[in-house]
């Protein structure tokens, strides 16, 4: 395993910049879905996984690459540089960090290196159709049956559905006591009997996301993940963990990246009240950075991102949906065709418009992460949730 | 609370009440959501030319044609009253782009001939721009008519063409001898390359080529008229668009209230949450803002009001509306979630045709440097 | 009594313009308080008076001009584009009002000329030290003993106070019930025994706001304006009026005025980005006349203004601010500096700053008004207050 | 929850931990807002120079003071942290213009006399500013040293000179044959004419017209290195302002979030009301952003740390600062209702500072417009 981290963040990105202008299949550059088929990105994600440059974030002892802060940016800023699209990372960024937390050894062996494979593709199961700001309301249950756990419920607005073979799902295991009790996190294979899945189409035309449908679904006990009745801990986590994820300046930089090449084609610095406009929402991205770093250094040191992490989620995308919309602006007629790439080979206003409506939703709603910091953070009265 | 009326006079007049009427009753008979959906990126034009049929048969497109012209005589500010109601149906007719723009033409060039055509049934739209950000007498133009000895011969590029796939004649801007003309072309005539463009709400435009041989009777107006006409046509038809982005944005309000009384999360109602409530609240201001605006401008659009007046009117319209839609439009899909971003509820097709209405004839910030250039300190419109 | 709305508009507005050039004290314009004394303003007051010009809103039989809505603002325009400070006008656009609407034939004759006259100098008394917002929890109490009630309590946030003579008050005059019933409104004469008053001093260095503390003062019967026990429903009356008036025009043209000739003097509208900035802020403005008009015509036409007429004050007061603030940024160096008047003859970005702030406070601050909106007008669940 | 130590490497170092300690002890000693309330526009010096005195007593005046010209020699950036705790408690203390501003220069000339005036007591201000929104290299300089027979001639007009009334020296920028100097000017000499402004915050500065002579000895630098080394004197002072300012903004927000649990309407603490909840999580959010921002600017304003660095530094987190400054301030206001708007309750005194430290040394618009002109596309920072 190769050490990172003896490299200087000069000498970091240098080698991480070269392996992307060689490696990158330049088709895929800019790529008008948010998320591509696993078929299209199949093959870059193998290159990464072959290189071991696949999971930025996990230990070296897992397979990752183990990045202090500082180099982890350097690692999203060169893949958004080039306009490198979202992979299949559900299992790098949210099932691997608790497996390696939480799970058992024979979970780690067998799930791990099958994430970094691309044999496992993951999909989380949180949101359901009356739970979805309210986690705590969901209504998914699982039924202990020998050694077995028997699931009935449904999952929605789940990302990477369409080419996912495998779900942690959050569902609830006891139902007396608080609403918060009684949840457990399982793993499913998308493949047992009694899964059936239905993708939803975006405002971006795409079926991007997807419902699952749970009758009488058997899981092993044993992909229990974390302890049982306690998931609600565990799933926190996770979501924090999410939120450092979403936090991070990656959604606005692509924004920025892609507002910068449209505004250099057509002269829009020129003008002293857009570079007024632009300023303002590249400080706001770049001063993102110094808090995004705080974060990644608390986690470095072995301590969780704690609920304080909201306020990088909320910052982060609002950032980017107000780059996005200035972007809609300026471009004025061109932002509205439908063609999906622009005359600069950048991704056109309206897909930026469109793909960055979710972020405010997803994970954990702008709402709710307020709700969150009131709460647990400034400790105000009364707070929901 | 949410309609046009009560914010005008002239919506109150019997004839514009029963015209507005009759809008209603076509409407009832067709569903908007639904057929816009259906019709989205279709490449056929026969839905456009369908849903103009049906403009017609309701006496929509004569509405603002002067009765001594064959039409109804109602005063052009009419326009954004009628089309109030086809944005709050989501109505996919051509109203626009098909009448208002070429009609607002022919009120400004008294053009009887075009006014004939119209009334007779057919369908018109307006060729002019050539690039983004454009406006007839700002922006140069570069499509020109030649005459030589074969004739008259009209070259160059037209952009952002609303209208031009369903329509039976294109009225064009042309350059020519140091001064303007506006050229009627038919759509299949030799010469005459169209390509069509995808918009965000499935609805498209046209960019246009043309080289093509004219007649000398195919120009219906030329000299120092054409730019203002044609200006004051453009500035009728924002109004209009204005009228239209209001209707869109009041029912995804009325769709967003409907919601957050009904939707339950923590055990309540998810209006009943402040901070929503609040926010709520802002959107409702900033419709009524427009709404009482759009409501002047319309009773102020009468004939032969002066053109700068109306000019400023079309440029405030249209920038607040732009402004108040797309903050309810943004708004809207994030208090409604999940489904607010998926395709399969309505709530999407609202907004994507706001984006459309909002870029189509300059955007909000266009019409403010617009407003900044023709009335810098706004002492017009205050003192 | 002239009949003012028989002059065309662009009549009237030469007529008012020509009138405040001629008679308007020069020493008096852009005043640095918000509020001056009544001293500075009485000739003032009284040439306004002298020639039917103090009560815009008044009709003419009770000796106002009974101005149409478009006249009205016209009359307000002439006013602030010269400048002209508030004078003593609580008696004018809210108790007047409410005397004609709900007022005895004895209250009419009684105060309606004094205050003409300037002889009355009225203060509202309706917010207490636990009863800002929250108007239906004031603690002020009336006891009838003989023909008189006997009040006791205390009131803050008093305008006027300085200066006043009298005192419109809601007291508490039943106990029982729902908190908003069983509230009564007062005219007090600010000389009776038991009334002491404490001046408090604001943001702008002056003492423009006031205590008033009532211990066991004797009020007359007579003096109760509107049924007893049914204050509220006046009071809220009341209120919409003075939202109408706030939510006039009258502030953010003053601070648009102030901007534009600060702009002006220093060459600002030669930066595109600050013309952005500023056409922005003045459509705010000019729109916002619009929808005053609709709520004048209303109100001409014999309606209320209605709950909605709250979006009014808050667009007004909070595009009032927004000006200020613009002012703020541009004015540099120059906006810190105490002096009351800049080098163009305006009022300073300071004094505006401070003078903005408390009108999202008073008279139902910007969250009271929200939660009118929602409640009464968007009808939306379970909505505050 | 809101303190720049935890967002700062340097503040953790045992001899900034130890300096910050003694800072806290010093203030606990003495009590801002009433102190600060007192001294308001007071037209005396001695208010300031007793305030100075306390500062030179703890060790404030040397601390960025390298060890080999007597000082304690502690990073650069740790001014802005002994900057926060001063914010904090409304100290008058004149820190950033006696203290950061003068040394700032003498670190750049690496001037030992300079130094050596202020670690023996010494109360010197920097003169340089002409106008407002000027940076030294970009603005030129009125203000000329001309030789003659009777020797050097100082000429011109300065202002807003912080920190010039309980002076004892100021440092002149001047030009001198095409090429820039800085002289010593002690304030009594004959030809200088100080007219003190009130400010907002009832602190002054001035506008100095100087018509003196001067020795050549007065004349502490001149040459190619004047203009870089009092910018980077600017840009230290910048940084310090900043934290400054961040601890004016973080005590108004924790007055705020008390006012909020305490404060009783409707029968509620108004801080359950969600729409306040999300408003003072914005407030949060945007204290936080300042935070890490300022902690990573501090950590990196070492000495020799490279110019256009610290430069793009000061200019982020100046603006910054300001910015979440304004917002905390005003909604503070708002939240508190009456009381905040009251002249008796402390919370206007903090909104006053950071009134004026924002404006002064450049404000938020200023600084970014400087960045878009030093490092258009923030490439510098990001990638």
């Amino acid at each position: 395993m190769k050490d990172w981290n003896a490299l200087s963040d000069a000498d970091f990105r240098t080698e991480i910049r070269a392996f992307v202008e060689k490696d990158f299949p330049p088709h895929l550059r800019n790529h008008p879905r948010r998320i591509p088929r696993w078929e299209t990105t199949r093959e870059w994600f193998l290159t990464l996984s072959a290189n071991g440059m696949l999971a930025p974030n996990w230990p070296a002892a897992y397979g990752g690459m183990g990045l202090s802060a500082s180099k982890m940016i350097i690692y999203f800023e060169e893949l958004e540089r080039w306009g490198v699209p979202r992979i299949y990372d559900m299992g790098l960024y949210m099932l691997g960090p608790i497996l390696i937390r939480h799970g058992t050894d024979a979970q780690k062996s067998e799930y791990l290196p099958r994430i970094l494979s691309g044999e496992h593709r993951w999909a989380q199961g949180y949101s359901e159709p009356d739970a979805g700001s309210d986690l705590a309301s969901l209504r998914t249950t699982a039924v202990p049956d020998g050694d077995h756990y028997v699931i009935n419920g449904q999952k929605t607005w789940t990302t990477f559905l369409d080419d996912a073979t495998h779900m942690f799902l959050l569902a609830r295991t006891r139902k007396d006591g608080r609403k918060q009790e009684g949840l457990t996190i399982f793993i499913l294979n998308l493949d047992s009997p009694g899964v059936q899945r239905r993708l939803i189409t975006t405002l971006s035309g795409h079926a991007e996301l997807g419902e699952v449908f749970l009758d009488n679904v058997r899981v092993p006990a044993a992909n229990i993940v974390g302890p049982l009745h306690g998931g609600w801990t565990a799933a926190k986590d996770l979501l924090e963990f999410e939120r450092i994820n979403n936090g991070s300046p990656k959604l606005p930089l692509y924004a920025l990246n892609q507002l910068n090449a449209y505004a250099r084609a057509r002269g829009l610095f020129d003008d002293p009240a857009f570079r007024d406009r632009f300023t303002r929402l590249r400080l706001d991205l770049q001063d993102q950075y110094c808090a995004y770093r705080h974060f990644c250094n608390r986690l470095k040191s072995g301590r969780t991102p704690g609920p304080e992490v909201s306020m990088l989620k909320l910052w982060s995308t609002e950032t980017y949906q107000r780059l996005s919309e200035l972007f809609l602006e300026v471009a004025g007629e061109e932002g509205v065709e439908a063609d999906l790439l622009d005359v600069a080979g950048s991704l056109s206003a309206l897909r930026l418009y469109y793909r960055s409506r979710p972020s405010t939703i997803y994970s954990g709603s702008s709402e709710v992460q307020r709700n969150l910091l009131a709460k647990r953070v400034l400790k105000l009265p009364g707070a929901r949730p | 609370m949410f309609s046009l009326t009560e914010a005008s006079a002239l919506a109150r007049e019997p004839e514009v009440a029963a015209a507005l009427d009759a809008v209603d009753r076509y409407l009832a008979g067709t569903s908007g959501p639904a057929r816009f959906r259906a019709a989205r990126n279709s490449p056929d034009a026969v839905p456009d030319r369908e849903a103009y049929a049906g403009l017609a048969e309701v006496g929509v497109t004569s509405a603002i044609v002067p009765e001594e012209m064959g039409g109804s005589g109602l005063a052009p500010g009419a326009a954004a009253l009628i089309a109030e109601r086809l944005g709050r149906a989501l109505a996919r007719e051509p109203f626009i782009e098909n009448v208002v723009l070429p009609v607002g033409l022919g009120l400004a060039l008294s053009s009887r001939s075009l006014m004939d055509a119209i009334t007779k049934g057919e369908i018109l739209c307006v060729a002019w721009q050539e690039g983004p950000f454009a406006r007839p007498g700002v922006t140069p133009v570069a499509t020109r008519l030649e005459r030589d000895g074969r004739g008259l011969r009209l070259s160059g590029r037209k952009r952002f063409v609303m209208g031009a796939r369903a329509s039976s004649g294109m009225l064009v801007l042309a350059e020519i001898e140091g001064s303007h003309a506006i050229a009627s072309v038919p759509p299949a005539t030799a010469g005459v390359a169209r390509q069509d463009k995808s918009l965000a709400d499935g609805t498209c435009w046209s960019d246009i080529d043309f080289d093509v041989w004219l007649k000398e009777r195919d120009v219906i107006a030329r000299g120092d008229e054409v730019v203002p006409a044609l200006s004051s046509a453009i500035d009728l038809a924002n109004i209009a668009i204005a009228g239209m982005l209001y209707g869109l944005q009041s029912r995804i309000l009325e769709l967003t209230l409907e919601y957050l009384g009904t939707r339950v999360q923590f055990d309540q109602p998810i209006g009943s949450f402040q901070a929503l409530q609040h926010r709520a609240v802002d959107l409702y201001t900033h419709a009524q803002i427009a709404r009482f605006l759009i409501g002047e401008a319309v009773d102020s659009a009468v004939r032969g009001a002066p053109a700068h007046v109306l000019e400023a009117y079309a440029s405030r319209t249209k920038a607040r509306a732009s402004d108040s839609g797309q903050r309810i439009a943004k708004e809207g899909i994030q208090m409604h979630g999940g489904i607010g971003y998926s395709d399969e509820y309505d709530l999407g097709l609202y907004v994507k045709r706001i984006l459309v209405l909002s870029a189509w004839l300059g955007n909000a910030d266009w019409h403010r440097r617009h407003l900044a250039a023709i009335d810098p300190l706004g002492d017009g419109g205050m003192t």
